[in-house]
């Protein structure tokens, strides 16, 4: 082994220390005691606990002050709802106007799309601050209907660049052999594009999930703690005096889990996702 | 400018289990122009790569000139390579990327100038130099990238696919240029292609490959007229060679037609050949298109059958003829000017020694012409 | 009234005109070949023949009603593609099946068309696999059987055999007029090489910048091209073509090729004076190393090509000339650099004007 | 052939329909749903330019009227204001200066394949799919005084009163090493595909010439890998200008007004002063950079795309 590549392996090795330790070390916070936690030197030894986690999903966290309700449950399912339903409804707009931008170069048309696509990059307060004066006098505030248009912010141009790519990707020879075999416009977008264009169309979803669900400006402003995501939920924790550091990590696990597990399976896809599919190999 | 000795090398890709390329023995003359053809994937690239330094050597031994190469750097090897992807760099213009080359034999501004000038004068792309390659045609970029390797002063050229992008009408101008430029420079050259008739019209000598396996290594004329197998004979050549199944009975061959039944025969000659190849022997037959006569004409010798024109192909400069005789159909290359109307009956002679024989089984050559010369025995 | 009527068809994008009054005319159950250089509309061509795009003018009628504005499932054409456009998601059976199903034909009829469609082509027993487990040449013709199983009135091939390896393209030259016969189908077979075209068609149209420049037998347009462009698009290697400024001298014309003079043959035609481009075939150029007789060049390149030899000779001011004569010569063993002689067969020689490159 | 079918030349439809008058409305029809969507979020956008241009102040609703530009003139002569100008500059070139080094670093480190180097850089997408603000929220507990891990590291090393975000000198220091946690794998990720993108022959054509590595870094790779790294740096340059999630998770804009960038400035504003129509005026600011930077990202991008396109 040279210097060169004893080099090369000491940075690889601080490298995946400096982006895995925080992850590691939150992990193991949330399986210690307090008292393992305050002690002086920190250990990576220790007998696990799964305390924090159950008090969290019971709700009921016991510290040396006393009992205290929590709703973090209630977070973890507000995730979910808000996630989920954001991603269903951008799929619904998003898919065919990504098909339009795609295969037609009608007028408008990059117009629309430049519109859309600047919504991922104007600031979000600049819209929120109206938003939820209107919100308040429509009853949306505190709705999941209202939080739910209001993640198309995110959702929607990440679906329409991301499946707009691959859409492009869709050979218009394919579509006109179809065409030409008698099937109707209809039936070829449904029976064709759709199809060859699935593993993008799964990745938007996927991805636009996890950024829903990473959030956090949106229900901080749209929503009372009755509706907030995890996000949110966590931080109302961090900042409450009663509640012991290993909760608030197991609460941290909690609610980075699901997204983790979800870059997984769009790893291939990250890529494109996460430069809006700008530069597609 | 010297010679290149391929000896046994082998390639076993990392995680596989077949060589891509076998035990291949090739010993190239100083000045020769070699091509290396086959079909994708024959392990032709594998071999130019090995050559160039680019892939390991697995096993074999690869002399540049009296230099053993085998662990050499590619940068040590001296060898200059055009590639099938062009391989330009897209930031530098047409001009740097030609030039680029000769930057570490510190070669004069003066001298560079003039023999950028003069490549791209031959190559045509003197109107491109100071282009980026992004923004020129394919054919354009694969012409700068043969320029960039043609301008080194290398042991060995070795081009990858040199001019399967290039327009039809400059193909034709281009390889005789090239093939005046690397005669005169007295380049030793290798150069991988899957068209034959790239090969044919470029090379001294072709060697073919399939499945990693040299099949022969000979000149061109000698590749259509005695080919060592049935790859080899059904791969060179086009048209390509007719082939028929057949059974050696007595002094004749008998070829079976597409029912499996005595088409026509040809005639063995009285050497002897028959105990050699064995009566009631399974052989193939192949017949070279170009080597048919047809029409009345001058007496041939050979077998003079009937045929039914069933397409004739009009090319210009000659034409090919499809006819069924007796079941079999048979491709013949005719003059411009032949009389062959679809449907016709036309008088056709397979002449005796445009007759190859080949083992039915393992497709080795047995004989070549119905004449005396015996290249290979089974 | 013919079948298949194109009349001054245009087409631009971007103000760069594409198609530019294009017009043609098949008979019902024509085979027709459209030859043409790559860029030079083809696709745009049959992309307004199949109803992808709409025509700025002109008008496209199928057996005598006009499809300009008809939706392309409702034309009844077939076509087949360059890079076969399959339905990777559909078996083979399923890609030939889909024009059948769309007209609701019944399952079982269905299942005897394909197969026998595919039984035609020899790719009966793939049937099940998805186009990514077909060879190129399988999938060329899954493609094919596609375009044709529906029967439809006109049959568009793009250029089917560019993507397949040479072997294959060279059988199916024999194969698809066989195949084609079964159908009755009106076909036009475009392709970029001009070998196929002239193998392939009766009648051969060629597209050059967005119109059809002759459209004639494959002896009228190799002998008697009607523009420069389209002698150099026939022929392996490509004409030679010399500019040339005719004179006339000793009662007759002479030109000045390669700084030798030529005389031409008196043939009553008389364009001296005018600025031209002499044209001749590499067949017609004859090359002899002995006989000092010809015009004096130098050969400088030999490169054999299909049982022929061609040759690259050098005359003074550097004119390249190309030479060709069938293997089994004295030519065949040859090289490096001689000193020849060309004589040229001027019975074979063309002349186009050197400004529109029309034939004199 | 036998001609069983009933599909054939007698099956030719009769039915034709004409196609221009719907085939020019499809694309509309199909992206309406969509821009329907967008339109009712360009109105609260409208009303935010109203806003700001307004006296406008929620805890005295009797003051509201149109000022015209007076918000924003008050907002430049305020030098709170520029402090909020200054820190988020600070911010957005540091994060995305140091965040481009470091990726660009570990992406060449990454970029020839190994087992190492495929597992390290699926590692690298962890931090990235960890809320910002669930990630500030990590980094909080390491840094806690009392038991933070990284508090005790520092203290080993030396500092014992190394006071992460809490104290105003390194506030700064904390939130952006956290930015970088989160982020430098984005730039990396980009960066790498960047890389892996780039064709190798030209690289074994500067091997086999014997073409000096220096030359090869700053004459090709770099050049070739500008456009990414244009695409990355304006797209976490736009992120960081506009950061919100990081520093109020860690520090709500403290310690002071130490962390107070444009949203947050904005957001204390609106939610602790009430004052509806200055946090306008500022997101407006915000706005006018970002439109500025995101034209110049969309050019750059859409040239980059067609390349893509162009060489696929």
């Amino acid at each position: 082994m040279n210097g060169k590549s004893v080099l090369r392996a000491v940075a690889l090795t601080v490298i995946g220390l400096f982006f895995l330790f925080p992850l590691f070390w939150v992990v193991l916070m949330s399986f210690m005691t307090n008292a393992d936690i305050l002690r002086i030197p920190p250990s990576p030894f220790f007998t696990p606990t799964l305390h924090n986690y159950t008090a969290l999903v019971s709700g009921e966290l016991v510290t040396n002050v006393g009992t205290q309700k929590v709703t973090y449950m209630l977070n973890l399912f507000n995730s979910t709802v808000l996630s989920a339903f954001s991603v269903i409804l951008s799929l619904i707009l998003a898919v065919p106007a990504a098909y339009a931008f795609a295969r037609y170069k009608f007028r408008l048309g990059e117009d629309i799309a430049f519109t859309l696509l600047s919504f991922r990059f104007a600031p979000p307060l600049l819209v929120l601050l109206p938003l939820l004066l209107y919100f308040q006098s429509m009853g949306l505030y505190d709705t999941y209907f209202g939080l739910v248009w209001v993640y198309q912010l995110i959702t929607l141009p990440l679906v329409l660049w991301i499946v707009r790519g691959y859409f492009e990707d869709v050979s218009e020879d394919i579509e006109l052999a179809y065409r030409l075999d008698g099937h109707s416009w209809l039936s070829t977008f449904l029976r064709i594009s759709i199809p060859l264009a699935r593993p993008g169309i799964a990745a938007a979803a996927l991805l636009s999930f996890i950024f829903a669900w990473n959030n956090f400006i949106f229900a901080l402003i749209l929503g009372s703690s009755r509706i907030q995501p995890v996000t949110v939920g966590a931080f109302a924790f961090v900042t409450a005096s009663a509640i012991e550091f290993g909760q608030i990590a197991a609460a941290l696990v909690f609610s980075i889990v699901p997204t983790l597990v979800l870059a997984i399976f769009t790893q291939r896809y990250l890529v494109e996702g996460l430069s809006l599919g700008a530069i597609k190999g | 400018m010297t010679t290149l000795h391929m000896d046994k090398i082998s390639k076993v890709y990392a995680g596989a289990s077949e060589r891509a390329v076998d035990a291949v023995t090739m010993h190239i003359e100083d000045g020769e122009i070699v091509a290396l053809l086959g079909s994708s994937g024959c392990g032709k690239t594998t071999t130019l790569r090995m050559v160039a330094g680019l892939e390991t050597i697995t096993d074999g031994e690869i002399r540049v000139g009296n230099r053993l190469v085998n662990t050499l750097k590619p940068s040590q090897r001296n060898v200059a390579m055009a590639f099938e992807t062009y391989a330009l760099y897209p930031p530098l213009r047409v001009r740097e990327n030609i030039a680029f080359g000769l930057l570490r034999d510190r070669v004069a501004s003066a001298e560079i100038e003039k023999r950028v000038k003069r490549i791209a004068a031959m190559l045509e792309i003197t109107d491109l130099l100071e282009r980026y390659p992004p923004s020129i045609s394919g054919g354009a970029q694969q012409r700068v990238s043969l320029a960039r390797a043609l301008i080194r002063n290398a042991s060995v050229y070795l081009l990858d696919e040199p001019m399967s992008q290039l327009e039809p009408q400059l193909r034709a101008v281009l390889r005789a240029r090239i093939k005046h430029y690397l005669i005169a420079g007295k380049m030793t050259t290798v150069c991988v292609t899957h068209d034959q008739t790239e090969a044919i019209g470029l090379a001294d000598r072709i060697a073919v490959m399939e499945e990693g396996v040299l099949q022969q290594f000979a000149t061109p004329i000698d590749l259509q007229e005695r080919p060592a197998n049935l790859f080899v004979a059904s791969f060179i050549g086009e048209p390509p060679m007719n082939l028929f199944p057949a059974v050696v009975q007595g002094e004749t061959v008998a070829v079976l037609n597409e029912s499996q039944e005595v088409a026509f025969h040809v005639p063995l000659p009285p050497s002897g050949a028959t105990s050699r190849l064995g009566d009631g022997r399974r052989v193939m037959v192949g017949v070279r298109p170009h080597k048919v006569h047809v029409g009345p004409g001058e007496a041939v010798e050979g077998s003079a059958l009937v045929g039914e024109v069933t397409s004739n192909h009009w090319l210009g400069d000659n034409c090919h003829i499809g006819f069924r005789t007796r079941g079999c159909f048979v491709i013949a290359v005719g003059d411009r000017d032949v009389a062959a109307p679809l449907g016709s009956q036309i008088p056709v002679t397979i002449p005796s020694d445009a007759v190859n024989i080949f083992d039915a089984e393992t497709g080795v050559a047995i004989q070549h012409g119905l004449n005396p010369a015996v290249l290979t025995a089974a | 009234m013919p079948f298949l009527e194109i009349t001054g068809l245009k087409k631009s994008f971007r103000n760069h005109e594409i198609i530019r009054d294009l017009s043609l005319d098949m008979e019902r159950g024509e085979f027709l070949v459209v030859f043409g250089p790559s860029g030079c509309g083809k696709t745009v061509l049959l992309r307004l023949i199949a109803g992808m795009l709409r025509p700025d003018a002109g008008d496209i009628s199928i057996d005598g009603q006009s499809v300009t504005e008809v939706n392309p499932e409702y034309r009844d054409v077939g076509m087949a593609f360059q890079n076969y456009a399959l339905y990777p998601h559909m078996t083979a059976f399923d890609n030939i099946a889909s024009p059948l199903r769309s007209r609701h034909v019944k399952e079982a009829e269905i299942k005897a068309r394909v197969n026998e469609t595919a039984r035609m082509l020899r790719i009966d027993h793939v049937l099940d696999h998805l186009p990514k487990a077909l060879s190129q040449g399988q999938k060329q013709r899954t493609a094919l059987a596609r375009s044709l199983v529906g029967r439809p009135s006109v049959v568009l091939l793009d250029d089917p055999l560019r993507n397949v390896d040479a072997k294959i393209r060279y059988e199916m030259r024999f194969e698809l007029p066989r195949v084609l016969r079964g159908f009755e189908s009106t076909v036009i077979y475009v392709t970029q090489d001009y070998k196929e075209a002239m193998a392939l068609g009766d009648r051969v149209a060629v597209l050059v910048d967005g119109a059809f420049r002759q459209i004639g037998s494959p002896l009228d347009v190799y002998d008697v091209p009607s523009t420069m462009r389209i002698a150099r698009l026939f022929g392996d290697p490509p004409i030679n073509l010399v500019p040339v400024h005719p004179v006339t001298a000793n009662a007759g014309i002479e030109i000045n090729v390669a700084g030798a003079t030529v005389r031409l043959p008196p043939d009553g035609a008389d364009f001296a004076g005018r600025e031209c481009m002499f044209g001749i075939r590499s067949e017609n150029v004859a090359v002899s190393l002995e006989a000092n007789d010809g015009i004096p060049v130098t050969l400088d390149a030999i490169t054999p090509l299909n049982n022929r030899v061609v040759m690259l000779l050098r005359g003074a001011e550097g004119t390249e000339l190309f030479a060709s004569c069938p293997q089994g010569g004295p030519m065949d063993r040859l090289r490096g650099q001689y000193q020849a002689w060309a004589k040229l067969d001027l019975a074979h020689a063309h002349f186009f004007d050197r400004g529109d490159g029309v034939r004199i | 052939m036998s001609t069983s079918g009933v599909a054939s030349m007698s099956a030719r439809p009769v039915v034709r329909r004409r196609r221009a008058r719907m085939a020019g409305a499809l694309p509309y029809l199909l992206s309406m749903p969509a821009l329907l969507t967008c339109i009712g979020i360009l109105v609260p956008f409208g009303t935010a330019i109203y806003y700001s241009l307004e006296r406008y102040n929620l805890a005295f609703p009797a003051t509201r009227g149109f000022i015209w530009f007076a918000n924003y003139i008050s907002l430049f002569r305020d030098a709170t204001f520029w402090q909020t100008v200054a820190v988020s500059m600070a911010y957005t070139v540091l994060t995305v200066g140091l965040e481009l080094l470091l990726g660009l670093g570990i992406a060449l480190l990454l970029w020839r394949r190994t087992l190492v180097t495929n597992l390290l850089s699926v590692t690298l997408m962890l931090p990235l799919m960890v809320a910002p603000a669930i990630a500030s929220m990590m980094w909080k507990l390491m840094t806690n005084a009392d038991f933070g891990i990284l508090s005790y590291f520092v203290s080993q090393l030396g500092f014992p009163n190394f006071r992460w975000a809490s104290s105003p000198h390194t506030a700064l220091f904390t939130v952006v090493l956290v930015d970088m946690w989160v982020y430098t794998p984005f730039i990396t990720i980009l960066l790498l595909a960047g890389l892996r993108a780039l064709p190798r022959q030209p690289f074994e054509a500067a091997e086999l010439d014997g073409v000096p590595g220096t030359f090869v870094f700053f004459r090709i790779i770099l050049p070739m890998l500008m456009p990414y790294i244009l695409t990355a740096g304006l797209f976490r340059m736009l992120d960081s200008i506009q950061q919100f999630d990081i520093i109020y998770a860690m520090t709500q804009g403290g310690p002071g007004d130490t962390l107070m960038v444009f949203q947050i400035q904005a957001y204390t504003q609106a939610f602790i002063f009430t004052n509806i129509a200055r946090a306008s005026a500022i997101l407006m600011v915000l706005w006018a950079i970002t439109f500025v930077l995101s034209n110049v990202f969309v050019k750059n991008w859409l040239r980059l795309r067609e390349r893509a396109r162009g060489r696929a």
